[in-house]
């Protein structure tokens, strides 16, 4: 069958799948326009890669994932990439292959200011959102089975149930909260609470086997580190005055600059 | 990329059971819902047919405005909307109990009552009005003509129209999945997030709902087999869904 | 009650209970006018009809034969002008139109027998309800009904059952089970296949021998001759001609009515 | 309540959602309209296949419909989302899935009404034709389908209804029509009933429309 | 054609037409048997119908009478026997059936004409679909038979906005269109409100005088006295009695005759 990089030639685009309710990483703005951390990172960083590869321009084109219907979509051929929030897990590697580290996150809850909840110990007896297909909800039921899970099929759904008291705290990535609480009509309401109760290292996914696109992907973002590109675009949107303020600790920094092999 | 099947994620780990228990609450969302709305539609639908004008008018509003709107807007109206109208102490117990099952039934309920309500008057439409004449001229009052004649005419002519509304209920409960009710379509994708093993599990999912629904419809046709009244042919309305 | 089934059944008694007492007028129409929407039914219609009397509506199609009938029974409301009942106006608002209605026997065209009930059940219902009476009374008298129209033995069989002469019958003894004083006929021969007309006349026949007042919208002339007191002929909406059956068949007056019976006795 | 998050919204709402002219592939009417048009005439061939003499034909006519009357339509677009694409190889967009799911969905449904319709059509028309020597494609040509399709237009404009409101769920697949436009624009603004009673409002005015010209068709022709 | 036209629409040439040749059958049943199921309907007929004659069919309902005609030009099938029009075997599968139909014109009980089409185009549709001629000449045809009938004046109305009778009146012009040999008529006047019947009997007694051969299922036993040569008594799928009309009213051989015409005689 036809290679990624095959297609992408023939077809000129690049499709990815993304979110469009996960700020700061891929959401729909007040402008309706379709931003994020993650699509810039392909846009500026993986566009210009795959162009140069390819030796034409390519066109960016998104389509909506969710943690439920990432993998599909990628195996469907709908989408080549899949670039959001997605967590690299060794599981998901039986399926798919995953790039470069991009984020460095762990699960943590969002809750209303002054809630009993405050942390994976004290959710058994609650009522907790999580995302259908996402690593969060996997771990709470192994660690808490006693919490009463609700799943949602997206992050704005299960927020909106959160809002309402629907359930008492919704769990996702620490930076996924954070996005979420910047953005909220009220975000003094809201407060992240509890350690990291997972390790939760970002990557984008790709098709298995298709090691050219993979190299391609991957030199792309390393590219980016190595110019400092990459931290710029990061600066953007998780620095002092960017949508979400989240200063990058030196161990993170130092450990995407470690990801970046030499030439 | 060829696709590997594997036939043992449906019986492997939990996925059974999450089958078992996506039937469940499909068959538990149902048949509330169809209570419901067989309720709402009976009333709405005799009253269209035969109330005082302001309950007519008021039926003619419920149907008009609950059929036209797509389940899935009120899905997110009950579940989203309609809980902030209550007051906190109602909202709290809702959320402790199932908010989503709750909005889940009352959206599938009120939207197929509406729906049910439809069915119901064009069956005793259906109803030549010389058959009310009939028993008007013997001294019955109208409201013992319905019950006698009328109702009991309709409800057997009902019985097909009743019984493609009702699978409808059934499979339209499935749209329930998007505010987190864990029903059968639900477990369906989730057996397939935790296995991506999308053919099997779409498969089982499938065949559930077909066993569902063509069990159910040989059951009304034996049914409608047993109360059909001598010389009438059914079929009120057109199939739609 | 068991005195009044005595009556029926004997037929003889019954024609006595109804011609003892003076004539005396049962139906009238007062100036009767009837539109839908803007078509103009009944147009100024005056009659009489008397305690005993037979009375055969005929005239073409459209004419407004049913309208007349159905107005008597208030099936169909009147714009202006007055009906009386047994000297009870129709419009009065306090009127028990359903005691008036069990007075009233009413038979259709199309017999609108109840298709979910047995003929005796169909018999049955409305004394049941109406009039209270218990189940086993109820069945004894309409099976004496049914034995009146020769139909004794089809008290189970439904509808569907039954052919369309049989099925009348049925109606007719539905339509008896009240204890009308007024029987009203709405073409009820007309959709019967030529057999079975025979079969329902010669019920409607008996029970106008036996004093019954009736009403009879139909086209069965042979019926009108043998039967009527007085033939009434009706076209567009008014009431042209009503005269003897001697009268009305040898020499009618309006050109319209010797169209209509060239139309309808040539054949 | 406030109702400033709709007029804000409002050109998003109606030109992305209802009518698809945006940055987002989308638009209700965009795929109501074709699904309608497509599913009609595959329809034709379901309901004609119904009716065949032929087994060949009749009884796969007949699983396809009873198949997809035994399935809800959420089901369907997973497997055209999700399956169809591995099997066939290639990828598909979401137009084109939720376009095929909703064509394939409807054409069953769609079938029993143009098969309802042909049945309606009294014996004795085709018995007439028949009898003054006209072939059976001359009598389906001239005499049933014209009286057919008179007979099944009430229907089928409720049929098109019940299509129209079902193209909601395509917003399942990221299709931004005008539940999913409203979806995106309560992820930002959290004003869930005024939205959710805005977009009801705008199927409400779209389908009543709809089912009164129905009305006024089945009048109509009753008439006639 | 314009020959055709001719001799259509001057009814005397017609009759010269026919009668020209010597006698000659041109319907003949032989041992016809046909079940619905295991209902035994048509037991061993045995018929033959001559050029120019008119047959009268009568007998109780459900006895096989439509079913006997309809097998004529084989709307329905038979199981054994064989039946004979213009001596060609109906069962040989050589047999063109749809030139055998245009010459057997056939008139239903509830018309059937074509309601999305005007009258005139009900009566052109099958000359130009089958026989090939252009519309104009085919209107021309139409508007003859139409006249024909009486109904020259409603060429441009659609079935609805015609009475009954005038309904029928087409329905037997546009089976003339094709100019059969023979005309079948299946109780043509039993769904037309009385004051109609005559005008359709009328229509069909010239047909009778011009000498077209036809077979007539009705109960319109003044029609049968007059016109028709022969009448026929089914009863239970049994020809019972075939006689010309005066030995068949007068003296009726079986007792099922006369029980029958009793019956349908005497209202
Ligand atoms: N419910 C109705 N609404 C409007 N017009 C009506 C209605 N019922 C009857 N009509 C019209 O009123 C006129 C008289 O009708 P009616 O049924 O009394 O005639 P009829 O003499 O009984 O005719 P027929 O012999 O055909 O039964 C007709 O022109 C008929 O079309
Ligand atoms: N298509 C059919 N399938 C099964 N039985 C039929 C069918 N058509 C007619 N029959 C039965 O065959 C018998 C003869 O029917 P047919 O219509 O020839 O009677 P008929 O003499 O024309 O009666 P009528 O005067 O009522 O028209 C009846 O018992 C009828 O019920
Ligand atoms: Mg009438
Ligand atoms: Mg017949």
């Amino acid at each position: 069958a036809e290679t990624t990089m095959e297609k992408i030639a023939r077809t000129g685009t690049l499709t990815i799948g993304t979110r469009t309710g996960s700020p700061p990483f891929a959401y729909v703005n007040k402008q309706n326009e379709w931003v994020g951390f993650s699509i810039d990172l392909v846009e500026q960083l993986i566009i210009p890669s795959v162009s140069k590869k390819v030796g034409k321009s390519i066109t960016l084109e998104k389509k909506e994932s969710a943690p439920a219907t990432r993998i599909p979509l990628l195996s469907s051929n709908a989408v080549d990439l899949i670039a959001e929030t997605m967590t690299d897990t060794r599981s998901r590697r039986d399926s798919v292959d995953f790039s470069l580290t991009f984020f460095v996150t762990g699960a943590q809850f969002l809750v209303k200011r002054g809630s009993p909840i405050k942390g994976i110990k004290s959710v058994g007896g609650k009522r907790v959102a999580a995302q259908q297909g996402a690593t969060n909800a996997k771990i709470i039921r192994e660690k808490t089975p006693t919490a009463q899970l609700r799943e949602f099929p997206d992050q704005p759904t299960a927020f909106q149930a959160l809002a309402q008291g629907q359930v008492d705290t919704y769990t996702n990535d620490g930076i996924q909260l954070a996005g979420l609480k910047a953005k909220a009509p009220n975000p003094r309401d809201w407060e992240i609470v509890g350690d990291f109760y997972s390790y939760e290292p970002y990557g984008m996914a790709m098709r298995k086997g298709d090691a050219d696109f993979r190299n391609v992907v991957n030199n792309g973002l390393m590219d980016g580190i190595d110019s400092g590109k990459f931290f710029e675009i990061y600066d953007k949107w998780f620095g002092p005055k960017g949508e979400v303020p989240y200063p990058m600790s030196p161990e993170v920094k130092k450990f995407l600059i470690y990801q970046a092999v030499p030439k | 990329m060829r696709y590997q099947f594997d036939w043992s994620v449906l019986w492997s780990g939990q996925t059974g059971q999450w089958l078992l228990q996506g039937i469940s609450t499909t068959l538990e969302i149902s048949v509330l819902a169809w209570l419901l709305a067989g309720v709402l539609g009976t009333l709405s639908g005799a009253l269209r047919t035969a109330g005082p004008r302001p309950f007519s008018a008021l039926s003619a509003f419920y149907v008009e405005f609950f059929r036209n709107v797509p389940l899935l807007v009120w899905m997110f109206f009950w579940y989203f909307g309609i809980p902030l109208l209550l007051p906190r102490l109602a909202q709290d117990w809702l959320f402790a109990h199932g908010a989503e099952f709750w909005a889940g039934m009352f959206a599938l309920g009120v939207y197929h009552g509406a729906r049910f309500s439809e069915v119901i008057r064009s069956g005793i439409q259906s109803i030549p009005k010389t058959q009310l004449e009939a028993a008007l001229s013997t001294g019955l009052t109208v409201t013992q003509a319905y019950r006698f004649v009328i109702i009991p005419i309709a409800l057997r002519l009902l019985i097909p129209p009743i019984t493609n509304e009702s699978l409808n209920l059934l499979k339209n409960s499935s749209v329930a999945l998007t505010i987190g009710v864990a029903e059968l379509t639900f477990q369906t994708r989730q057996i397939e997030t935790y296995t991506a093993k999308a053919f099997e599990a779409l498969t089982a999912g499938t065949l559930i709902y077909l066993v569902l629904c063509l069990g159910l419809s040989a059951f009304m046709a034996v049914l409608e087999k047993r109360c059909a009244i001598p010389g009438l042919i059914a079929r009120v309305t057109p199939a739609e869904h | 009650m068991q005195n009044a089934i005595d009556h029926i059944v004997c037929g003889a008694a019954i024609c006595k209970f109804y011609t003892d007492e003076t004539l005396f007028t049962v139906i009238e129409f007062q100036h009767v006018n009837k539109w839908y929407g803007s078509l103009h039914v009944l147009r100024d219609i005056q009659l009489k009809i008397e305690r005993g009397e037979v009375v055969v509506v005929c005239g073409p199609s459209g004419s407004g034969k049913s309208t007349l009938i159905r107005c008597i029974n208030r099936l169909e409301p009147i714009q202006s002008g007055e009906i009386l009942v047994d000297g009870r106006q129709l419009s009065d608002p306090r009127l028990d139109l359903r005691a008036l209605r069990t007075e009233i026997g009413f038979v259709f065209q199309q017999f609108n027998l109840y298709p979910h009930m047995t003929a005796l059940h169909n018999i049955t219902l409305a004394p049941m309800k109406v009039k209270g009476l218990a189940r086993a009374e109820a069945e004894k008298f309409a099976l004496a009904l049914l034995e009146r129209v020769g139909m004794q033995d089809k008290a189970g069989a439904y509808p569907a059952n039954l052919s369309g002469g049989q099925q009348q019958r049925v109606a007719i003894a539905r339509a008896l089970a009240m204890q009308p004083k007024i029987m009203l006929f709405d073409e009820p021969t007309s959709a019967l296949d030529p057999e079975m007309i025979n079969e329902v006349l010669e019920v409607m026949t008996n029970l106008a021998k036996e004093g019954m007042t009736m009403a009879v919208v139909t086209h069965e002339m042979g019926f009108a001759r043998q039967v009527a007191h007085r033939v009434i002929f009706m076209d567009e909406g008014q009431l042209i001609e009503q005269e003897s059956p001697e009268t009305f068949f040898k020499a009618p007056k309006s050109p319209r009515t010797k169209l209509f019976l060239s139309k309808i006795l040539s054949h | 309540m406030d109702f400033s998050v709709i007029a804000n919204n409002f050109s998003f709402l109606i030109s992305q959602g209802l009518l698809g002219f945006g940055k987002f592939t989308g638009g209700t009417l965009r795929l109501a309209i074709p699904a309608i048009i497509l599913g009609f005439i595959l329809g034709i061939f379901i309901g004609l296949g119904r009716l065949a003499r032929s087994g060949w034909v009749r009884v796969p006519a007949t699983a396809y419909v009873e198949f997809f009357r035994g399935v809800p339509l959420v089901m369907v677009i997973f497997w055209f989302w999700f399956v169809i694409p591995v099997l066939l190889g290639v990828p598909l967009p979401e137009y084109t899935v939720a376009l095929a799911a909703f064509v394939v969905f409807e054409a069953a449904y769609l079938g029993e009404i143009i098969r309802a319709g042909i049945q309606s059509v009294p014996r004795g028309q085709v018995e007439a034709a028949t009898a003054t020597g006209l072939t059976s494609v001359q009598t389906m040509r001239h005499i049933i389908l014209p009286q057919a399709l008179k007979n099944m237009i009430p229907a089928l404009v409720t049929q098109f209804i019940v299509l129209f409101k079902d193209t909601s769920l395509a917003s399942i697949i990221g299709y931004v029509d005008l539940t999913k436009a409203a979806q995106i624009v309560n992820n930002r603004e959290i004003r869930p009933f005024e939205l959710y009673l805005f977009i009801a409002m705008v199927y409400w005015l779209c389908t009543y429309g709809m089912s009164r010209y129905a009305r006024y068709l089945e009048r109509r022709l009753s008439h006639a």
